[in-house]
């Protein structure tokens, strides 16, 4: 056995992240990182820091304020044969690029008949909750999930925050993945030998006989402790971390629906049209006949968010809002 | 072409002014920042330190009827504007006496009735508003101009290119301000354009070009106020790069591992307030009681600012949906 | 009574849209055009054809192909006091103004404490059918959908391809309207006294009371036909004609699905985390024990949409997948 | 600066070549035009009719090894790029055996095999990919260079300017190429440029640019050769602005009301297959005959690509859902 090995130390999420992109870039050198502060600036979170100094210029490199350019170069860059790590700084900077991403990376294999396939790994950090205001909260990720051509995938763990990139790298899709800024100081160890992951299948987080929560990111550790609450007066909650919100693992989702007949669906997205949507959607078509109460959902108030706190607050998912909804949905009658 | 202020024009009155302008931004945010670590300011800050100059010598060479575009490092613009120090102090706090209600927080400073339209915190994207703006004046026959602020990192964003072509090509009355600290976060500006004179992008629209010294708040005035006119005559946008420099971080989270501290320090001696304060006492324009007192007179207005946002009530939770759409006035 | 109240002379709903510009132009001062090619070529879909000759250069302007200034021109010329319609040649290049659309349009009125409403209307053509292939055949109203701050609407008919423009103007929000490319040459005529119209509500465009089909858009008409199908098998129809994606006119809605108590949704936008799966997912939370049937979707398939005839038609919603699916419903036991 | 060829470099053969490329693709577009009054062809059809001497005599300057991003008026960049054609008909049918398996139409040729990326529909939308095609050149220390084709209008977009910069900054292997046919559908360059001098915008990133008479393919050649080579060399990115103009309609579905057919009739007689093809007489480097045989060669290859197109087969409706991701190579 290597010294990698051994029992891990404690790390945050944003380490863990550090050590994926680490991870990729010794073991490919076809492997480089680009983006806005990625290098001298050590990463607007931090997540990039001291990348640069083990890698060089050429690697991890730093761009200009230009979201299309870069992220189009990315996907040039992947045609080209490499395998190009692209974060941009944020998801709320992504709008400028989304061009880009829906126009190019999600049509180009489709359209040449298989010719192109664009293995481009986007990052973004995703999410509210540090009194950013409107244009600094977006939660767009089930927004992305709606374009065929892209995949679409939260870490929500530690192991998957170091995981998943290489699983994405392997893929010749482009994928992109969500990283929730309310996570990056979150402290864990990674599991022994859980590099490899896959990037295609839902996880539950924990397991429960009487009622179903999907979610996913940021939100799950919420509905963790929603559950741990629930326990207390006996309500036995099945916590299924969706992992990937493009494709959705509809085995895993439906199995469990089906064994507890209720589900309630927690996302930091917007209500309307957001992943919400999606998976009762997907409830319905395959499970209808065997649910004992309407599907519900905790999201985001339909809001620009707002700037203090407990006005954000109010508009996030909360772990009140959630156990009232989940416990108003197991007292219905089936 | 590069102008340079001569103190041919400065009498006392105006020196004061110029001086107590850029005081009261400083100390102003001096204070925001003591009010971050204290947790009172919460989201994103950035500082202004530094830059006064421009915020001071631009928005006092415009009228009423003009119109403001500026970043998430607003609050020495909102302050030249005519936005109350309580209105932006308790903006800060997030309470409903706020200017933008408590909603917008340090970047999303707004107040209409002064045509102060943010605060913008996404980079670039508040060309076009500013291009629109303009359009907006020179259809309805108005005479007034817009003024529109940016950071040189926004230079590489398509955004600004755009926009600086479509007010070129229908000859709308914006002043394009270009306040060059030399960073965007970390990014020099030798990392993030192949062509660093930011004039050239400029040229390359047919825009007239100006750079300037921004930390000599005279020589903003100067160049702001022909630039204006000539804006104003209907000659069309103009250009005026500012170069500046960021005395403070970026923002609250920034370790300033790009620049050395000896580069900091030596802007430091160049920067606004220290450079005109000198300059008037030699010139015999002020005295040191009068900058005290200016500090002072600051000082209580900052003061006030913050009991006034701390005794201000937060908005009601009922109100989140609130504003999403517009209500008809009342 | 003036000439034009009386009875109105066939029209296309490409000429119904002019008009409704042709009033908003002679009515109001404030309002003006601007876009790609409206001018001196007439319109890409000739839709603006003669506006220039009659309202000038002033209101009518040509502008550069820089999609994300001349939308945030938009939004700012509103703040300005203005009326600005703007096109965007098609829902395709919408994506290079996202930004403005989302970070600025959307927000502005809430993040500035209701200081800043934008009046502002935003034109495009959407949808597929004309073999244009995976970057021109985007149909994405019902993803504009999920963002708050903004109004979506979908004229079907020639009354709304006429009348929501003047609606939207009227309105202090920003409101994207949607037409159709595939409704372009449809002819009828149009109803007197049917302008104004409301933006807010949906409309039944033909009853019945086995299954209701909720739609939009180009959609519409090939419901309409399946309905004519069904009816001869004595299947009786309920088209419900959404005409707003934002805000979702709820109640009549849901009313009519508690009458039928079957839904079948049709859009052409793709299935995953489109606008069909919040309706499915309004219904219930709303209605679901009044369900008959499991709510299902006839959407286009989760492809970049291909050139050739046979596979765009296969990739759409047609007639017979819409009759199929409402004949599944239909003979499913309660 | 305005390069012009002379007749000096130019042999029998080579003067066979240019006129027989330019011929291919005219008779090859000549016949699209005319399927798609057949309803053979349907969706858009952009025709480069009167641009051919561009595509030839760039194209003609590459090797194997380079890449090339074109627009949706990409027909004759992908015949001199090598696509068969064959491959190019049957794809503007929507066959199977196209060249994108039927999926792309006229405006998504695909063929990565010759590295020809496209055929992207989206104005601009080809900059910044062909800037990272550049990037993996040089990341991976290969030598090819990337050729990218964009019209005159695209330079009013954000992504132009973004890419350019990003090209230039990093010094990396790409030739722009600015076909300049003055209009962009019915807007005339006048009316969407402040400054209509294109070369101005590659100064703003200090990038060599040329501007050429597009009209002349001996001139194309030259200047792609030089422009290349230099590239090639290491010395950063470069822009040539091939002027030109669109002798047909934007699309099948343009009325022209934009522009007077005096106007087209006077770029007519500039065309580039009438004024090479007089001028070769002239100089007695070919006859009557030889153009004749060079035509009915086009044509015979032609018809053979039509019977090719007409007999193959259409996909399988049961593969639609393919390639949305890929698939591992069999
Ligand atoms: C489109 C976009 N990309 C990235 C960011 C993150 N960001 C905020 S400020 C900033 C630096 C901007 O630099 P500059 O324009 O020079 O203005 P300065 O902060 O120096 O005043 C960056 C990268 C953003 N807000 N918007
Ligand atoms: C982003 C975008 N906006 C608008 C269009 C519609 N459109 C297609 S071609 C074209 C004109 C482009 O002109 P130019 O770049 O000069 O190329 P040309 O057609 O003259 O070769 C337009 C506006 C588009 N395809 N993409
Ligand atoms: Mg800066
Ligand atoms: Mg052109």
């Amino acid at each position: 056995m290597t010294a990698d090995a051994v029992e891990s130390p404690r790390m945050s999420y944003r380490d863990a992240l550090r050590e994926g992109l680490r991870d990729a870039l010794r073991s490919d050198p076809r492997v480089f990182l680009m983006g806005e502060d990625i290098g001298r600036y050590g990463g607007c979170y931090a997540v990039t820091k001291s990348l640069l100094a083990e890698f060089g210029e050429e690697r991890i490199r730093d761009t200009p304020l230009s979201e299309s350019a870069f992220v189009g170069a990315g996907i040039g860059a992947a045609l080209g044969g490499l395998r190009p790590i692209v974060e941009i700084m944020t998801v709320n900077f992504s709008l400028l690029a989304l061009d880009q991403i829906v126009n190019n990376a999600a049509t180009l294999c489709h359209m040449s008949g298989g010719q192109c396939p664009v293995p481009l790994v986007i990052r973004m950090a995703t999410g509210a909750g540090r009194q950013l205001a409107a244009q600094h909260s977006h939660s767009l990720e089930g927004w992305y999930a709606h374009v065929p051509g892209l995949r679409i995938v939260a870490p929500a763990t530690l192991d998957d925050a170091r995981g998943m990139l290489g699983a994405a790298l392997r893929c010749p899709d482009p994928v992109l993945i969500f990283e929730h800024i309310g996570l990056l100081n979150m402290e864990g160890t990674l599991t022994a030998g859980a590099v490899p992951v896959d990037i295609d299948r839902a996880a539950i987080r924990r397991a429960g006989r009487d009622i179903t929560l999907l979610t996913y990111g940021g939100s799950l550790y919420k509905c963790l402790e929603a559950a741990t609450q629930l326990a207390a007066d006996g309500i036995e909650v099945e916590v299924v971390d969706l992992r990937t919100l493009r494709p959705l693992d509809d085995a895993l989702i439906v199995d469990s629906v089906r064994r507890t007949h209720r589900a309630l669906i927690v996302d930091e997205g917007w209500r309307s049209g957001g992943i919400s949507a999606e998976l009762g959607m997907r409830i319905v078509e395959q499970a209808f006949f065997e649910l004992d109460a309407p599907i519900a959902r905790v999201c985001t108030a339909e809001v620009p968010i707002p700037y203090p706190k407990h006005l954000e607050d109010a508009a996030l998912p909360s772990v009140p809002r959630i156990v009232a909804s989940a416990r108003a949905l197991v007292s219905r009658e089936p | 072409m590069s102008a340079n202020s001569t103190d041919a024009t400065l009498d006392r009155e105006h020196a004061l002014t110029l001086l107590r302008q850029m005081l009261r931004i400083r100390q102003f945010e001096d204070r925001c920042a003591q009010l971050y670590t204290e947790l009172k300011i919460r989201g994103f800050l950035h500082l202004y330190n530094g830059e006064e100059a421009i915020a001071v010598g631009v928005l006092g060479s415009l009228e009423a009827q003009d119109a403001v575009v500026a970043t998430y490092r607003e609050h020495g613009h909102a302050l030249m504007r005519g936005v109350p120090m309580n209105a932006l102090m308790a903006e800060m706090f997030g309470k409903r006496t706020g200017s933008s209600g408590g909603r917008g927080g340090s970047m999303h400073v707004f107040d209409v009735a002064r045509r102060f339209y943010g605060g913008n915190a996404i980079v670039g994207g508040g060309l076009p508003i500013a291009t629109g703006l303009a359009l907006a004046e020179k259809l309805a026959k108005r005479t007034g101009i817009v003024a529109c602020f940016f950071g040189e990192g926004a230079v590489a964003e398509g955004e600004f290119h755009e926009s600086l072509n479509l007010a070129a090509l229908w000859r709308l009355p914006v002043l394009f301000i270009c306040e060059n600290n030399l960073y965007a976060m970390g990014t020099a500006l030798s990392r993030s354009e192949s062509v660093t004179d930011v004039r050239a992008k400029a040229a390359a629209y047919g825009m007239p070009a100006l750079a300037i010294d921004g930390m000599d708040v005279v020589a903003v005035q100067a160049a702001a106020q022909s630039a204006v006119a000539s804006i104003r005559e209907g000659n069309g946008p103009q250009f005026l790069e500012c170069r500046t420099y960021r005395l403070r971080a970026h923002s609250m989270f920034d370790t300033q591992l790009y620049r050395d501290k000896a580069e900091v320090e030596t802007w430091r001696a160049r920067g606004p307030l220290i450079t005109f304060t000198t300059r008037c006492k030699r010139a015999g324009l002020i005295g040191e009681a009068d900058f005290l007192q200016l500090q002072k007179d600051a000082d209580a207005e900052v003061d006030a600012a913050v009991i006034f946002a701390e005794s201000s009530e937060w908005e009601s939770v009922d109100d989140l949906e609130r504003w999403v759409y517009a209500e008809p006035p009342t």
